[in-house]
């Protein structure tokens, strides 16, 4: 049976969402930027510690749904040990990834993510983290050469 | 309504966001759109006569049904949003000063929030919230400690609309009345439950919309007192609600025109008023009871399966909305599965993040009921939850 | 519409007042009520998605319709006056200080005069009239030395209710653009008889009625400029348009949903959009030929009758409205005998006393076309008048 | 041929609209007061002069649709010589008349006014002229004794 609750809430997602990784506040992160979602009233923020041109710790809090949880759990895996502009490259990459349909093999675990597709109501729920992302990484005020 | 979604048919249960619609009112203002369509007010022509007396002819009909004292203390406007926006700059502005105080319930949605707040911003006024208990009843006594000489008005929903409890209007009033305050109450919600007297309930003002109580999108309007519209300034202003304008001066119309400046939304009007004469034509006593036994079903139903809580007082203080959270899972994933099923309902925060964050959740799941809806409608949504736990977990 | 009259088909000469509705946009806004309705934004349900998508791709609709960079320019109110009540209330408080001049032609309906004199008055700036010439047409000279370092704002309808004048908003706009200031047009009469396109006018402001262009009561919008919108603070305020509240602090969600509080119009937003479609879906050519001709056609018909006036430009600077008076007999006799005969006109002020005053009438009698009207309906009304003096006379 | 414009716009209506009677100001008016119809623009202003008790003069002013110049001029010429109190009862009289069927023969040549009955739009013009009588009964502080 084709179920499309299967393919949005696959073992992947539900397993960051039990189990998010690196969910904590980071004091001492160089960039960081939150972002909400005024529909659901749901909000994340990302931190970024960016030593010598690479980012070498990521992590998030925030309270969000299962797609927004695994979203950012996921998110701050990858972006680990990327410069920032990889990690600039790889919310590209994601972001295409939601709007169209490609499906680039680079994006690793969150291509889980690209269930949303066929639920135009919780895009911007896997979107979130992402977005905030993105601000953090342009947040550059802070960051340690 | 037939509308299928996902393959299988609707149990639509998002009546508190908005309700369908009866054929009576469709009809009603297609009939209007499609005959007797002209302006309102100014028009020597027969059509213009027909459709100015069609609208004050719905003026009247909400009138009775709400059992106002005259029908210009009934003011059209597009929603309950506007009627309490209305209130805030009209009366707020012109009453408020420094120091004086606006008392709101914490239940109350943000459309009977924020326009005090902006008021309350512009002169001086502050506000204070009125506590409620864990149950997500009112906490009647804390509110008459709160009243006093520096109270100019209480805002309360008649029903709230993310927990579906009822509030004591009547007794707020009485309380409020007696400490000089004025009492604006919220009542979108309550108008497709319960039957509503503005002077038996003794309120000040009664905000309304139409489409959530049967009738169309786009209208709603504002009871006040005569008195009190005598004295208020206008509000928006524009043809209509004129005396005579010369540039360096304008002379306003008397109540209610002077709150109702351009072409109003006439079939609309209309429609809401056929909403209003469908409710007085059924047997208000045997839909009360058909709601409160599917609110009792949906409470029972939902309440007793592993890891959910249903927020808000017990079903016999509640009108037709179960509103929960689930152990792990966020009402939005709920929300989704159950869509999947074929069951509408709302995840969020329902505009009211002060109750959300003095209830200590992000969100909660709600089913909102109507006259139309069936127990198997309740059991498709009991089920659906089995099936929320088996996606999720 | 076959409505019938005093026994007579009805010759409808009132769509100036408001146009009657073709079946594609009842049957649009009908559509829509039976099969998808929903409130929008902030469901996660499938219906509320479907509502969601369609007032969305209304408000795409009507971007294109107006040629408008972005959807989010367009706000959409319950009508024109609210359009330009917003617009004063917001833009104009924040922007408005002592000495500041808003200069709004003489020939502007009470909409687009009052809402500034309540900014006035509170900002403490000042409303000065531009003038027009004794056919009706603005004085853009007069607009010239008139604009200077103090003027913040120019309010120009694009088609005059009471006169038909169509207004050269191009140059009006090039003008108080060199002089720093904004321009608001009242689109109101304009978007039934012209394409029109808010970039090419070079406008800041454009403010529109559903129900004069065939659309929906109860239902119209705001154009403005992006970097306008992104720097006004909220008009009304309540649920939809929030980013988070709390009883200290709210914070408000971006454009457009910042202007557009509560639920909307949603029925309504669909119905305009169609009535846009309906228009685009036609030559507009071959219309404004019909209606060009039809405006010659009453001009000559009518004007050439003894003792009868025609008042504004000549029908080649005009849109299909004839506004005319007759020696010794008031405007509202004209009406009320026109009306036994089973035509439709307006009669009175139109809303535009200064308008009046400058042309020292009382008031006008106005036909005013629309796209169904035929010849044998102008016919009809220049019978009528001959009734007119003979049983007046 | 049963033809309502002519009832409503009777010979002796056109007569008084045409030559409307007693238009004038009245600097020494006792009792003053003005109406005016929003919906049309319409405005009048009636005045009395009354002296030991009696109406002797009344007089208006006001631009008017021939229902309401007719008015105007027919209730000047009705008031002149009443007391205040028979021209307020005259006023109840008409007042009656618009709104109900009774057609008080002591309304004179204002019965002709009644056939505004059937065309409810053009009430307020044949009414204003009255309800300007009466707020300038009630205007009675100058009156002199
Ligand atoms: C030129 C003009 N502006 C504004 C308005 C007001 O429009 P609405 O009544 O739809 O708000 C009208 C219609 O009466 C109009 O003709
Ligand atoms: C309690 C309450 N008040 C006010 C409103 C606002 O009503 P409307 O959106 O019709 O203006 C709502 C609906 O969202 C509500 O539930």
């Amino acid at each position: 049976m084709n179920d499309p609750l299967r393919d949005l809430y696959q073992e992947v997602i539900l397993d960051h969402n039990r189990r998010p990784r690196n969910r904590r506040e980071m004091p001492e992160a160089t960039h960081s930027a939150s972002g909400d979602n005024p529909l659901c009233g749901d909000c994340v923020t990302v931190y970024l510690l960016v030593e010598n041109g690479k980012i070498v710790d990521a992590s998030f809090v925030g309270l969000g749904c299962a797609i927004s949880t695994a979203s950012a759990s996921i998110l701050t895996e990858a972006v680990r040990g990327m410069t920032p502009a990889e990690a600039k490259a790889h919310f590209d990459r994601f972001h295409r990834g939601v709007m169209g349909r490609e499906e680039d093999p680079r994006l690793g675990e969150a291509i889980a993510l690209l269930g949303v597709r066929e639920f135009p109501m919780r895009v911007k729920c896997a979107t979130l983290a992402w977005h905030a992302l993105e601000a953090a990484l342009a947040d550059s005020q802070k960051e340690k050469s | 309504m037939a509308t299928r979604v996902h393959g299988r048919p609707l149990a639509y249960l998002d009546n508190a966001a908005t309700t369908h619609r009866p054929r009576a009112v469709l009809d009603a203002m297609d009939g209007f759109s499609r005959t007797s369509n002209a302006n309102v007010h100014r028009g020597v022509h027969r059509l213009s006569q027909v459709a100015t007396d069609a609208f004050e002819a719905a003026r009247e009909t909400v009138r009775i049904s709400i059992g106002a004292s005259e029908a210009a203390e009934v003011v059209f406007t597009k929603g309950c949003t506007e009627a309490i926006n209305l209130v805030a700059q009209s009366w707020g502005t012109a009453n408020l000063r420094e120091g004086d105080e606006v008392l709101l319930s914490t239940m109350e949605h943000h459309a009977n929030i924020v326009p005090w707040q902006v008021v309350a911003k512009a002169t001086g006024a502050r506000i204070r919230p009125i506590p409620i208990h864990d149950d997500g009843t009112l906490d009647l006594s804390a509110l008459d400690t709160m009243l006093g000489p520096k109270t100019r008005l209480v805002g309360i929903a008649h029903v709230s609309n993310s927990l579906g409890t009822i509030n004591p209007v009547e007794e707020v009033a009485r309380l409020a009345r007696s400490a000089g305050a004025k009492v604006l109450v919220d009542g979108a919600q309550a108008l497709a439950h319960l039957p509503v007297d503005v002077r038996a309930l003794g309120v000040d003002f009664y905000a309304m919309s139409g489409h959530k109580m049967y009738g169309p999108m786009g209208v709603g309007g504002l009871y006040a007192r005569r008195e009190l519209l005598e004295e208020m300034p206008p509000y928006q202003t524009g043809g209509g609600m004129i005396r005579t304008v010369t540039f360096e001066e304008t002379t306003y119309a008397g109540v209610p025109d002077r709150f109702e400046p351009g072409t109003p939304n006439v079939a609309g009007v209309i429609g809401w008023a056929a909403a209003f004469e469908f409710l007085a034509g059924l047997d208000r006593k045997a839909v009360q009871h058909h709601e409160d036994d599917l609110l009792a079903l949906a409470s029972e139903l939902i309440g007793s399966q592993p890891g959910v809580h249903v927020l808000g007082p017990i079903p016999s203080s509640r009108a037709a909305v179960v509103s929960f959270v689930m152990d792990g899972i966020h009402p939005h994933d709920i929300g989704t599965v159950l869509d999947q099923e074929g069951v509408a309902i709302r995840a969020g925060h329902h505009c009211c993040m002060p109750l959300m964050a003095r209830l200590g959740v992000s969100g909660t799941a709600r089913a909102s009921l109507a006259l139309y809806n069936t127990g198997e409608e309740v059991h498709a949504l009991a089920k659906g939850l089995a099936r929320v736990r088996e996606v999720m977990t």
